[in-house]
């Protein structure tokens, strides 16, 4: 009869399920429920819907709770979900310039068109670390504040990018490359040479600490192609999601989702390209991830100019996501002891080799022979 | 207005039924997904061992521990498939444990661990010792499918690489991994050449298993999830792990190893535990052998018995005589010329042609007072004869290096034509072919000595190894022939013998220009450009340079082109020269009547700089 | 009678000195001259006169601005001024033989292999060249030690000897001789004038600048007097050299 | 066909409805018993955010986002909805309001009331955002 490889391999799986499911799930502490999750640790239930390329935040909360807090894992799991669903439409293309925020500075200029809105941010503030006992303080008493009506600029305030323009002080891009379709890495991998829409998509779901590394590589590391650049403008705010409407054929809004987004503007030095201007670079996330639009807005300009003659643009493509990489490091602790062993097999017939007078440095009788 | 209760609402009653109805499983590859891989599939077995990219979906389980191969399983599997698991050979191993439980969850197929029920295996490095037949679907999961990443890290060369299936860098690794260590050091995933075709990485299985693949009666599938790409090697097709002609290929051993299990001598083995001795890496042979159900004399037969590591075949292997030499036939329509350089010119900027007016030695500038372009040459004519040295001078920025990069390829002429009397009888402008075609002029028709010896050579492989990277991409296979052709190459240039077997960033300036030249000779190319061939040498290096390329200028019936901006290595090396100037060719003339009556201001005023 | 082998008319040079604001020298003004197969013309004159130059301008080392230099090999005269330097280039390697006061012979190569090269470029294989390489460096009394030493080694002598033999291994047609014995002691001197001699009775073509009057009055066929960049006499050696002396 | 409110701006209005809203109303509506088939079933599946950014004006794929989509055909009209998240009977729902107001149904009216209520439950809630936000502009001294 055949062979029966029932061992001890789905045991010890079954018995490790078990063991994080106990411990995590029933811990002897208060279960934390989605809602918990997504208002207390928006940042992490951001960071996970933009690495994982996928806007919905009581989905991330649970793939974090699940993940017990690894983001790169939550990433992973939020991923795989996303898999097995089917694209319901492309959007229609949303204009960046609709963005209504929620938080927008522009620290290239004093006073930009629009506010310097600071928002929701903890940027100005002292990093003393608060360990309330048991519940916070409750909030000042303040009456409910006056409504007051927001005008156009303060809802949608115009780019500094804009400005820029009208100042004619950046050189103009627009319709260089016609109006390409955008490459979908999520069905066609991107590989070096590719569009700028596959390098700007990569980017948007890039692991944040990759990306951040990369650039900051350009700044302290042994190489790179990154200049510092001026930060033109950040923003944090909701665009609105447009689709076609399957019986009139117009756009229908089905809602907003949140998004980052960042301009490094550059100042332009090299041999061919024109110093009385500079250049913008342009970085965009779901959620709110302002150290990872910025990276990735210093990167799109880097990659655009210096990405094709030096490791940049392969940098970006193949080493930034994080499944791939947390993946491939992962795959080490499988077993290896098919290929190590063949690895030791050469070891031992080069020692053999050298044993039998025949070691390195052969000395070809080729080469003695010649004349 | 009036509302039913949540309770009893009808919507969520309807929801019930069409969740109902529709019945729900639990995917983790949807419809399309699978049809995507189906059509890699497809397209890895039309072109045998090429790389097919495809959409690779986040599987639930971790990119490297086979989402590629889950992928393949998933969209080549069926109801009526019987799937077999495997990692390192084991069916209980975690990994495969783990699959095993994801494909049996969401598909409707049988599971084995019986390689003779199987119709699907999916396996992490291994084959299984049970004979395949053409019912079986070997199924890889794939870390790493680039088998050229140890020798190109840039994945946009290895592309090139494999389009223009220029595996010469493969073969220089195999090449130094012999002269250094004296053997093939490369263990599992051995790289094979498909179907006489292209290079690929073998999953990485032991080279135990490689020979199994030649001319398989099963089909084998690699799935590799990360670097999102599928390939195959279908039933009866070549399979050749690549070594030399003369350097057997071999497979795993240790003298007087046997299972311990079973007794097994002919099956790879691994390390058995921390009390020594080996066992079976394939466990349900090493069971089936031990219950007296596994056909012995057949596996026998099958196994790679012939290949096993023998030091004594290793470096006396067979002669090979099949090389071919770059020689060309001169037929009665090859004109007299083997270079031929029409008006070739070049702007570094905008404008093109509309940048040149207002450039040149008349403006005294190069750069266009239009575009604010650099031409940085125009206009530039010559043709050389074999048996000819023409020589290119001028300063520094005269154009001279811009034209032979033109010529060359290394940038891209703005206007012009080039022809070589070996490329269609002088007909072709090579100049308007494809990239691919001119790199490969470049193999044996046309050879470069750059200023910089690290721009023609790899300083970090040995003299024997540049020169075998070029003889190789002519397509030699002999290690001996190879060895004995850059022996005679390094003797000529007078490179020391002793010194061949190391690299080439051990060498002094004088010595790494002579290797150089012996690369550039090795394929007896028609046409040689030399690119200030002696600069940055000391004076008495550069003489002894000199008088190498004269004396082999004087043998060979290489047309060449010698651009300097030093007369007395023009005057040593050539018959004709052209005088450059801001771009332009300002004199030419035969070299001693340039050098003894030169006509041009310029031309003077670098003679007169000469002499001094 | 056959058409010369050399045939000189109206040959006018000038130089443009560019670095010097333009300064312009003279040198030849319409030299006319012929030279026939068996003959050897024997230029003679002052210092400056234009003897090295007609010589250069002859052999394309210098071009003339005006004037004819016509060349007659197997068929057809060729006009050697208009010439394409390729054609030029290997019209001298097969055809024309050049030995001037100076070293020619390359440094780091041995007597025997300079002049091999050349017998080489006059259409013998590589078996051929060496042995008239060997010949006409024994009749030239190099001695056979020195073959194959570096020639940057050689004495003034030993060099000019091995200039010599290059210029006429395997005999050219037309033999342009610049002081080719201005460094050899009496000796040597007198192989070299006989292998010349020889040459001439091989009916090759000899246009020479000798020094020496005493070497003109023996070898010369004719001697031709220039004065100021112009032919002022033509005749035989005694006519012209009597005057002159 | 109502009157006042176009067929997009409805769909805008119902996907931005609280759940339990559009559950009720639309259960109103099936109230008369009504022949509804299910064209598309609800479904949970991604929108593709396609964005055309600032620089060069191309367009990428900035990601997905959750949504999920049904239509049904009620009263011989076919009413059609999308909206985030992955509430299907909330989806669902919105396309039975959708077929009402299409068909100019009983309820037609109160389909008008809800997405007019969304409209202001949405300006209130934006009021209220900037109420919040305002004090935290940056206001610079005029310079003089």
């Amino acid at each position: 009869m055949g062979y029966s490889g029932a061992r001890g391999g789905l045991a010890a799986i079954l018995a490790a399920e078990d063991l994080v499911r106990r411990k995590r799930d029933h811990a002897p502490a208060p279960w934390a429920s989605t809602e918990q999750i997504t208002e207390r640790f928006r940042l992490a239930v951001d960071r996970v819907m933009g690495e994982a390329g996928l806007y919905h935040e009581p989905t991330a909360a649970a793939a974090l709770r699940q993940a017990e807090g690894d983001p790169l894992e939550a990433a992973h799991l939020v991923r795989a979900q996303r898999s097995t669903l089917p694209r319901l439409a492309n959007s229609e293309p949303v204009d960046p310039d609709e963005l209504i925020v929620l938080r927008r500075i522009v620290p290239a200029f004093r006073e930009p068109d629009g506010p310097q809105l600071l928002g929701r941010t903890t940027d100005y503030t002292g990093r003393m670390l608060e360990r309330p006992d048991g519940q916070p303080a409750p909030p000042d008493a303040s009456p409910e504040p006056e409504p007051v009506e927001r005008t156009d600029e303060q809802r949608q305030p115009r780019r500094f990018l804009d400005l820029l323009r009208k100042l004619d002080l950046v050189v103009d891009h627009r319709g260089e490359n016609g109006d390409a379709e955008p490459h979908d890495i999520t069905r066609v991998p991107a590989r070096p040479p590719a569009a700028r829409s596959a390098v700007l998509a990569t980017m948007a779901r890039a692991e944040t600490g990759a990306l951040v590394g990369l650039w900051y590589r350009s700044i302290l590391g042994p190489d790179g192609d990154v200049h510092e650049v001026t930060l033109g403008e950040v923003r944090h705010g909701r665009l609105p999601l447009r689709i076609r409407h399957p019986h009139t054929g117009n756009p229908v809004t089905v809602g907003e989702f949140r998004v980052t987004e960042a301009e490094a503007i550059e100042d332009l030095d090299g041999a061919e390209e024109d110093r009385t201007k500079f250049d913008v670079g342009y970085g965009l996330c779901l959620g709110h991830n302002e150290r990872k639009v910025i990276a990735m807005a210093n990167l799109d300009i880097a990659n655009r100019r210096f990405g094709r003659q030096g490791p940049l643009e392969q940098l970006l493509l193949l080493t930034t996501d994080g499944l791939d990489s947390g993946g491939f490091l992962e795959h080490l602790k499988l077993p290896h002891y098919v290929t190590f062993r063949s690895m030791v097999e050469r070891k031992q017939a080069m020692r053999a080799a050298a044993d039998a007078g025949m070691g390195p440095r052969v000395a070809d009788p080729a080469g003695r022979d010649c004349r | 207005m009036t509302v039913t209760t949540t309770d009893a609402s009808a919507i969520r009653a309807l929801l019930a039924d069409v969740d109902e109805a529709r019945g729900v499983r639990q995917e983790i590859l949807d419809e399309g997904a699978k049809r995507e891989v189906r059509r890699a599939v497809l397209s890895a077995v039309c072109v045998p061992g090429y790389q097919v990219p495809f959409g690779s979906r986040e599987m639930p389980v971790a990119r490297g521990w086979g989402s590629g191969g889950l992928q393949v399983t998933l969209g080549v599997i069926g109801p009526a498939d019987t799937v077999k698991v495997i990692d390192q050979g084991d069916d209980a191993g975690v990994n495969a444990t783990n699959l095993r439980r994801m494909i049996g969850g969401t598909t409707d197929c049988a599971e084995t661990t019986d390689t003779r029920d199987a119709t699907v295996i999916q396996s992490r490095h291994r084959i299984p010792e049970e004979a395949l037949g053409e019912r079986h679907i070997m199924v890889y999961q794939v870390p790493v499918p680039e088998p050229l990443r140890g020798v190109e890290k840039s994945v946009v060369e290895c592309g090139r690489m494999h389009a223009e299936a220029d595996y010469s860098k493969m073969w220089v690794s195999l090449y130094e991994d012999i002269v250094r260590n004296g053997l093939i050091t490369a263990s599992s995933g051995y790289p094979v050449e498909v179907d006489g075709r292209y290079v690929m990485a073998t999953s990485p299985v032991p080279r135990w298993d490689v020979p199994r693949l030649h001319q398989a009666e099963h089909l084998n599938l690699y799935g590799a999830g990360r670097e999102k790409r599928i390939y195959a090697i279908p039933p009866h097709t070549d399979v050749h792990p690549l070594t030399f002609a003369d350097v057997p290929f071999e497979v795993e051993y240790a003298p007087d190893s046997y299972c311990k299990l079973c007794g097994s001598d002919d099956v790879f083995l691994v390390e058995g535990g921390p009390n020594g001795g080996y066992v079976c890496s394939d466990t349900e042979w090493c069971t089936r052998v031990r219950e007296g159900d596994a056909d012995i004399v057949a596996h026998r037969k099958r196994a790679p018995l012939g290949q096993l590591p023998d030091p004594r075949r290793r470096l006396v292997g067979t002669e090979v005589e099949e090389e071919v030499h770059g020689t060309v036939e001169r037929t009665a329509d090859t004109p007299e010329w083997a270079l031929r350089v029409s008006e070739v010119g070049k702007v570094h900027g905008s404008g093109g042609a509309a940048a040149v007016p207002g450039t040149g030695p008349e403006s005294g500038s190069a750069v266009s007072p239009s575009t604010g372009a650099i031409v940085a040459a125009w206009d530039v004519d010559f043709d050389v004869a074999p048996g000819e040295a023409l020589g290119l001078i001028g300063e520094s920025g005269s154009g001279k290096s811009t034209v032979l990069s033109c010529v060359v390829g290394d940038v891209p002429a703005t206007s012009g034509t080039v022809r070589l009397g070996a490329v269609d009888a002088g007909r072709t402008d090579v100049l308007a072919l494809p990239d691919e075609q001119r790199r490969k002029l470049r193999i044996d028709s046309m050879a470069v000595v750059y200023q910089d010896p690290a721009a023609g050579l790899n300083l970090d492989i040995t003299a024997g190894g540049n020169i075998a990277e070029r003889l190789t991409a002519a397509g030699w296979r002999g290690y001996h022939r190879i060895r004995r052709r850059a022996a005679e190459l390094l003797d000529r240039v007078e490179v020391p013998l002793s010194r061949m077997d190391d690299p080439v960033r051990t060498f002094s300036g004088g010595m790494r220009q002579r290797v150089q030249i012996a690369k550039a000779l090795a394929t007896e190319p028609a046409v040689l450009l030399l690119d200030e061939p002696t600069t940055g040498l000391d004076a008495s290096v550069a003489a002894g340079v000199i008088d190498l390329l004269r004396g082999l200028l004087a043998e060979r019936d290489i047309a060449a082109v010698v651009v300097s901006h030093d007369f007395a290595v023009i005057e040593a090396l050539t018959d004709r020269t052209l005088v450059m100037q801001l771009g332009r060719v300002v004199e030419r003339g035969l070299t001693d009547q340039l050098f003894h009556d030169p006509h041009h201001p310029y031309t003077q005023r670098l003679v007169a700089a000469a002499r001094r | 009678m056959a058409s010369p082998v050399l045939a000189v008319r109206e040959l006018r040079k000038t130089f443009t000195l560019h670095t010097i604001d333009g300064r312009r020298v003279s040198s030849l003004h319409g030299v006319d001259l012929d030279v026939h197969a068996g003959e050897h013309v024997a230029l003679a004159g002052a210092s400056g006169a234009g003897k090295s130059s007609l010589l250069r301008c002859v052999y394309r080392t210098y071009l003339a601005d005006s004037g004819s230099v016509r060349m007659t090999t197997s068929g057809e005269p060729i006009e050697l001024t208009g010439l394409p330097d390729r054609a030029m280039a290997r019209l001298r390697g097969r055809e024309i033989g050049y030995v001037s006061q100076f070293l020619a012979a390359p440094p780091r190569t041995g007597p025997l292999e300079t002049v091999a090269a050349t017998a080489r470029r006059r259409g013998l294989d590589r078996e051929q060249a060496r042995d008239a390489a060997a010949a006409a460096l024994h009749r030239l009394n190099v001695d056979e030690s020195l073959w194959d030493v570096d020639c940057g080694v050689l004495s003034g002598g030993e060099r000019q000897r091995v200039n010599l033999a290059a210029g006429t291994v395997r005999p050219p047609r037309l033999l342009l001789l610049d002081e080719p014995v201005s460094a050899l002691d009496p000796e040597n001197r007198e192989a070299a004038l006989s292998l010349v001699d020889s040459l001439v009775e091989q009916n090759v073509a000899v246009l020479a600048v000798f020094h020496d009057a005493e070497v003109m009055r023996r070898l010369a066929t004719r001697v031709v007097l220039l004065a100021d960049g112009t032919v002022s006499r033509d005749g035989a050696p005694a006519d012209v050299l009597g005057e002159a002396a | 066909m109502s009157e006042g409110m176009g067929r997009e701006q409805r769909c805008a209005l119902l996907a931005e409805a609280e759940p339990d809203e559009l559950i009720q109303l639309a259960d109103a509506c099936l109230g008369d018993g009504a022949r509804l088939r299910v064209l598309v079933s609800p479904e949970v599946g991604c929108i593709t955010a396609q964005v055309r950014e600032p620089v060069a004006a191309e367009r990428f794929l900035l990601g997905d986002v959750l949504a999920c989509r049904a239509e049904v055909e009620l009263a011989e009209q076919r009413g059609w909805a999308v909206r985030l998240g992955d509430d299907r009977a909330a989806v669902l729902a919105a396309a039975v309001l959708d077929a009402e107001a299409q068909a100019g149904r009983d309820r037609a009216a109160d389909v008008d009331d809800l997405c007019r209520a969304v409209a202001e439950r949405g300006h209130r809630q934006a009021e209220r955002e900037w109420a919040e936000l305002a004090p935290t502009i940056v206001e610079f001294e005029e310079l003089t």
